[in-house]
């Protein structure tokens, strides 16, 4: 297989694989909790669990002040991970393009060198992420190969992409194709990992601002 | 003498719903929950990560309720849950948490932690793998009729003495009343006060109420062991009691963990919505003061600070009554680093004090509040739930500190205004 | 890919052209009989070295060497093709300098350019490569069907036949144009013909690859100017493209990468952007895999080439280009149906969901069943 | 179409398009340093550099004309003139339909092209020598 063959059947058949399984995963991981039902709270109610969930969606996103200082290292190497990868995954003029085949709009996109810094601080976020992750003792502890497979696999088409966005190494079909494994490898164990938390984590927030909520705790 | 590993797996397999599913498939390993849980912070010691110790529940979760779980169970692939894992978990579950739900407070993805390792004491009863300590209790609560063993004859005694100190009647089994006072055994035995600052207090406020001689035993051994049938048993004595007395409002008292028993986990253990209310005496007390009905006069110009009891504040929803109140009395409070919703757990909630396994780290993780306290200072503490009253006071011993703890009810009675 | 045994990291071995001498004489000899000027040789190898895009610094060098060449023998061979890419050849507009490197090889058989027809051209044909046996250089445009022999037969040969016939006695060979090099239109999904490139069907021999359709003219004479001038294949990259040429992207020397950087795109072709000069990336550009000497070389005279004139790169020098998605759809846009498939997919799952839902109900609603009161009997093993 | 509504088409974009003018100036200015200080001649082929439609206009009018131009008359015509920086020459060859094809600049006293060539004096003095017969007074 040619260079240029592999990226067709990575811009055609991979993807199309691959969709199919993070598709079909992530629906049935969603059904598979939300059908699991949860019983309707009898005691009288202090507070709105609607809203309090709604509101600990968003609000979760920011850490108190002590669980900030006592572990700064975690969330600010997190945080920028995730939001540099957020910003090149969202805001990179041809990524753009695949969500606009895919879901028919598009938005502007964002000059190629702040894509290329924000992928680079992402990157070196993610590494600080895994020396973070190997080295603090309750994260060592917890680690897992899962833990060790979803960073890599992660870490795969952030580095693809920026070898492919400056070319670095090999053609430009060669990254190309290589990223767009990547970023398959990454659909295909999607569902089934630890990386679901992108959309269960809503979920759980939910649950966890309706629980308090009820009882007139804002959490 | 008939709990088994299959018991207790199927146990487990109960307590699976929806939130629990959503809250394992969320979590990412970050170990911010560590941070938060004051048996990691003060021993050092990575396995007593709050989530760690819900792997029991994970594995039943991952392995039943699971598509990729129960292919790997096919194969044989799943990690298996047996008597020796919940033997070697029994001591992160029980003696390492106390429910206090700051973990669940940090969880960046939104687990409720607290939770999950509250559902996992379910399946570790149900297996036998409760503390001897927490049996006992459990044992007493339902026998007896509560956990440390006081009885109807040595509470009468107790009224008694309360009636002749202070000239005032405090009524028994009196039908119709406004409030229905429950009362834990610790403040039977250790804080009789407590009964007469109530009385005073019902007295000036003038609303009827009343302590039933069937069921005054607020606590709830069956919450802390993890047993939700037996949990439900000791409420249904108090809903029997309230319904037959038809009280408009059943008071818990300072007490944190009887108070999540009875306000809000009650109508969930027997199944149906009650017919009266449910309050933590300090919301009766914010509600008195706000009808004009409790009228306080003197100010105390100690330096003061509150310790929130977690099933009153961050696992209760009680955070502003007992600030209202204080603030009537005091003119020099301080709040406690973290005070509120974030405050730290005195170490011996949940279940922890009755297990005498753990003992030795109870006064360990104290280091985290005497570390608070000698930041803030105080010339007391006031507190409102006597559980942590009492392991506040032994661990300041511990460490040759001498700052009284108050009850909060109790201050208030002091602080009535004669008018 | 298979690798071709003579190249070696893509890298041809030396072709030795100087044991023969099919035309008597140097080519410094030549054009001095015919009246040239040293200095119009100056300016011939100053073009020369321009359009092999070699250092001005290699001018002396290519003067020395072309001095010195012998004009080789070469026989060109069209297949399956549409004479584009000899259209475009003979279009070269350097045609003075173009016609010196012409002058200075013996074509002695391409079946559209040569004057004689029919049994005689197959004559020369057969004596060019007796004649020259072991040292001409073949030239093939256009691809071979394996299917059937009959889809395209020249004097009743097989493409196939004449290829490996041809390839025998040749010293290299150059594969000019996409069909040649990579099987082009013709080996298009669904490929009626069967059709393949040259180096499918000839492993033993060095083969340049000449891609495009068509070809830079000026790529094609480059190559066989690099042949004059050293008597080797110029370097190639990894699949056996001349690195002078197609080392570097279109996207990479393209005049519009500042706006493709800037995140600027034309959205249509008639749009602010697109009257602006900006990136056609969005308009299916495939300027960034594609490898060529376009956005430098320039076509008609170094007028333009597609992106100037405002049309995205279709990629053509590059492999299977004719399959790759559609030449306006963006290079980053999926070539199938992505939103179909998930569509679909997600229906289907949510009908597999509600069922394993329901499997895990039915699970707990048993556990529930089975499950008998705890009492205090049971807390104890 | 009247001229107003022609459509305007800026694919001539300014002067630092793809931001190769300056380092293709700065580059000249080194050669010539070069040359002033140890006589190296430089030769900048202007075909090798990706140049954004009338960037190479924009180079050559910012090294203006200067003293010496000549016409060559090689293989079709050949344009070499000495920039207003002296010794730095343009050299334009073009083919016979007049189309440049290949342009260079050159950092030297005088571009090699424009000296008479040994070859070519050889082949004049055998020419004249023809010319003059065997009248070798």
């Amino acid at each position: 297989m040619s260079e240029i063959e592999i990226l067709s059947w990575a811009r055609g058949p991979g993807l199309q694989i691959a969709t199919v399984i993070f598709v079909a995963g992530v629906v049935i991981r969603i059904f598979e909790i939300l059908l699991l039902g949860r019983k309707a709270n009898l005691a009288e109610a202090k507070g709105s669990e609607m809203s309090s969930g709604l509101k600990t969606m968003i609000t979760r996103t920011v850490p108190d002040k002590t669980t900030f200082k006592r572990s700064s290292v975690t969330i600010v190497a997190g945080y920028v991970f995730h939001i540099g990868m957020f910003i090149s995954f969202f805001f990179f003029a041809p990524h753009i393009l695949f969500f606009k085949d895919l879901i028919g709009i598009s938005w502007p996109s964002l000059p190629g060198a702040v894509i290329d810094a924000c992928a680079v601080i992402s990157i070196i976020a993610l590494l600080a992420v895994l020396v973070n992750r190997l080295t603090n003792k309750v994260m060592r502890f917890l680690t897992n190969f899962e833990d060790l497979l979803t960073w890599f696999l992660t870490f795969l088409p952030l580095i693809t992409g920026y070898f492919a966005f400056h070319r670095i190494g090999f053609t430009a079909p060669s990254l190309l194709a290589a990223h767009l494994l990547s970023v398959e490898l990454l659909l295909v164990v999607f569902p089934f990992t630890k990386l679901m938390h992108t959309f269960t984590l809503f979920l759980a927030r939910w649950y966890n601002g309706a629980i308090s909520g009820y009882r007139g705790v804002e959490s | 003498m008939s709990a088994t590993i299959e018991k207790g797996i199927n146990a487990l397999k109960r307590q699976v719903d929806s939130s629990v599913a959503a809250f394992f498939s969320s979590c990412v390993h970050c170990g911010i929950c560590a941070e938060a849980c004051l048996f990691y912070t003060e021993t050092g010691d990575a396995k007593r990560t709050p989530i760690n110790k819900t792997e029991p529940l994970r594995r039943i979760w991952k392995s039943e309720y699971t598509l990729f779980g129960r292919v790997g169970k096919m194969f044989g692939l799943t990690r298996k849950v047996t008597d020796e894992m919940l033997e070697e978990w029994q001591e992160l579950v029980y003696d390492s948490c106390t429910l206090c739900g700051r973990c669940s407070m940090v969880c960046p993805v939104g687990n409720d932690i607290a939770l999950m390792i509250r559902k996992t004491r379910e399946g570790m009863a149900a297996a036998g793998q409760a503390p001897e300590g927490l049996i006992g209790a459990t044992t007493r609560s339902v026998t007896i009729g509560s956990p440390m063993g006081v009885k109807w004859p040595a509470l009468a005694a107790q009224i008694r003495h309360v009636e002749e100190d202070s000239g005032l009647k405090v009524p028994v089994d009196q039908s119709d009343v406004d409030y229905m006072l429950l009362l834990s055994s610790m403040e039977i035995m250790n804080f009789p006060e407590f009964i007469e600052a109530m009385a005073k207090i019902f007295d000036k406020a003038g609303v009827s109420w009343t302590i039933s001689s069937e069921a005054f035993e607020a606590t709830n051994s069956g919450i802390q062991i993890g047993v939700s049938d037996i949990a439900a048993e000791l409420v249904q004595r108090i809903v029997d009691v309230a319904d037959k007395l038809r009280v408009k409002t059943v008071i818990s008292p300072e007490c944190g963990h009887a108070y999540m028993a009875i306000r809000w986990d009650g109508p969930n253990l027997v199944g149906k919505p009650f017919g009266f209310k449910v309050r933590h005496v300090l919301e009766v007390l914010d509600d008195l003061h706000k009808q004009g009905r409790l009228k306080l006069a003197g100010k105390d110009t100690q330096r003061l600070t509150y310790h929130d009891p977690c099933q009153i504040s961050r696992r209760g929803g009680v955070i502003d009554e007992p600030r209202n109140l204080i603030n009537l009395f005091a003119d020099n409070f301080v709040e406690m680093p973290d005070g509120g919703k974030m405050n730290w757990c005195c170490g011996a909630g949940g279940g922890v004090s009755a297990n005498e396994r753990a003992d030795e780290i109870r006064l360990k993780v104290f280091d985290r509040k005497k570390a608070q306290l000698e930041e803030v200072k105080p010339d007391a503490i006031i507190s409102a739930c006597s559980n942590c009253r009492i392991h506040l006071e032994d661990g300041l011993e511990e460490h040759n500190m001498d700052i009284p703890l108050l009850s909060l009810t109790e201050t208030i009675a002091e602080y009535l205004s004669d008018e | 890919m298979t690798k071709d045994k003579n190249l070696k990291n893509g890298a041809p071995e030396q072709v030795n052209l100087e044991k023969g001498t099919p035309v008597k004489g140097t080519l410094g000899e030549a054009l001095r009989s015919q009246g040239v000027s040293r200095r119009s040789f100056m300016k011939f190898c100053a073009t020369t070295a321009s359009m092999m895009a070699l250092p001005p610094a290699m001018i002396p060098t290519i003067a020395r060497a072309l001095e010195n060449a012998r004009r080789p023998s070469v026989i060109w061979l069209s297949f399956q093709e549409c004479t584009g890419c000899t259209e475009s050849l003979t279009r070269a507009h350097t045609s003075t300098v173009e016609s010196l490197i012409f002058d200075s090889i013996s074509l002695d058989y391409h079946h559209t350019l040569q004057a004689a027809a029919g049994h005689g051209a197959e004559e020369a044909r057969e004596v060019a490569m007796e004649e020259n046996y072991g040292n001409y250089l073949l030239v093939v445009d256009g691809s071979i069907p394996l299917d059937n022999p009959g889809y395209s037969t020249i004097a009743g040969i097989s493409n196939l036949d004449m290829l490996n016939e041809a390839a025998k006695g040749a010293a290299a060979i150059i594969a000019v144009g996409t069909c040649a090099t990579y099987g082009g239109i013709p080996h298009a999904n669904p490929n009626p013909t069967g059709a393949v490139s040259v180096k499918d069907i000839i492993k033993d021999k060095p083969i340049i690859n000449v891609p495009g359709c068509p070809p830079i003219p000026v790529v094609i004479t480059g190559v066989l100017a690099h042949f004059l001038t050293f008597g080797s294949l110029p370097e190639l990259d990894h699949i056996g493209r001349p690195k002078a040429f197609y080392g570097q992207s279109i996207h990479d020397r393209c005049y519009r990468r500042p706006f493709y950087d800037k995140g600027q795109f034309a959205e249509t072709f008639d749009d602010e952007g697109a009257k602006k000069g900006w990136c056609l990336f969005k308009l299916g550009c495939k300027g960034p895999t594609t490898y060529n000497a376009c956005a430098t070389t320039k076509w008609n005279n170094g007028t333009s080439f597609p992106i100037e004139s405002g049309h995205p790169c279709i990629g053509c020098s590059e492999p299977d280009f004719w399959d790759g998605g559609g030449f306006y759809k963006a290079l980053s846009m999926p070539t199938v149906d992505l939103s179909q498939t998930a569509a679909y997919a997600a229906a289907g799952a949510a009908a597999a969901g509600v069922a394993i839902g329901l499997m895990n109900r039915s699970k707990k609603n048993t556990s529930n069943k089975i499950h008998v009161k705890t009492t205090l009997e049971d807390l104890k093993k | 179409m009247n001229p107003a509504e022609t459509p305007q088409f800026n694919i001539h974009a300014g002067n630092e398009f793809t931001w190769n003018v300056k380092p293709i100036l700065h580059e000249i200015r080194h050669a010539l340093q070069r040359f002033l200080d140890n006589g190296e001649t430089s030769i900048i082929d202007l075909r090798s550099i990706p140049l954004a439609p009338g960037e190479e206009e924009s180079i050559i009018e910012t090294l203006g004309r200067g003293e010496v131009q000549a016409r060559l008359d090689v293989l079709g015509a050949s344009e070499i003139y000495e920039t207003k920086y002296t010794g730095v020459w343009l050299v334009t060859h073009y083919n016979d339909s007049d189309s440049i094809v290949s342009r260079f600049i050159e950092v030297t006293e005088m571009p090699d092209v424009l000296k008479s060539q040994r070859e070519d004096v050889v082949h004049a003095l055998n020419a004249l020598v023809t010319e003059l017969g065997t009248d070798k007074t």
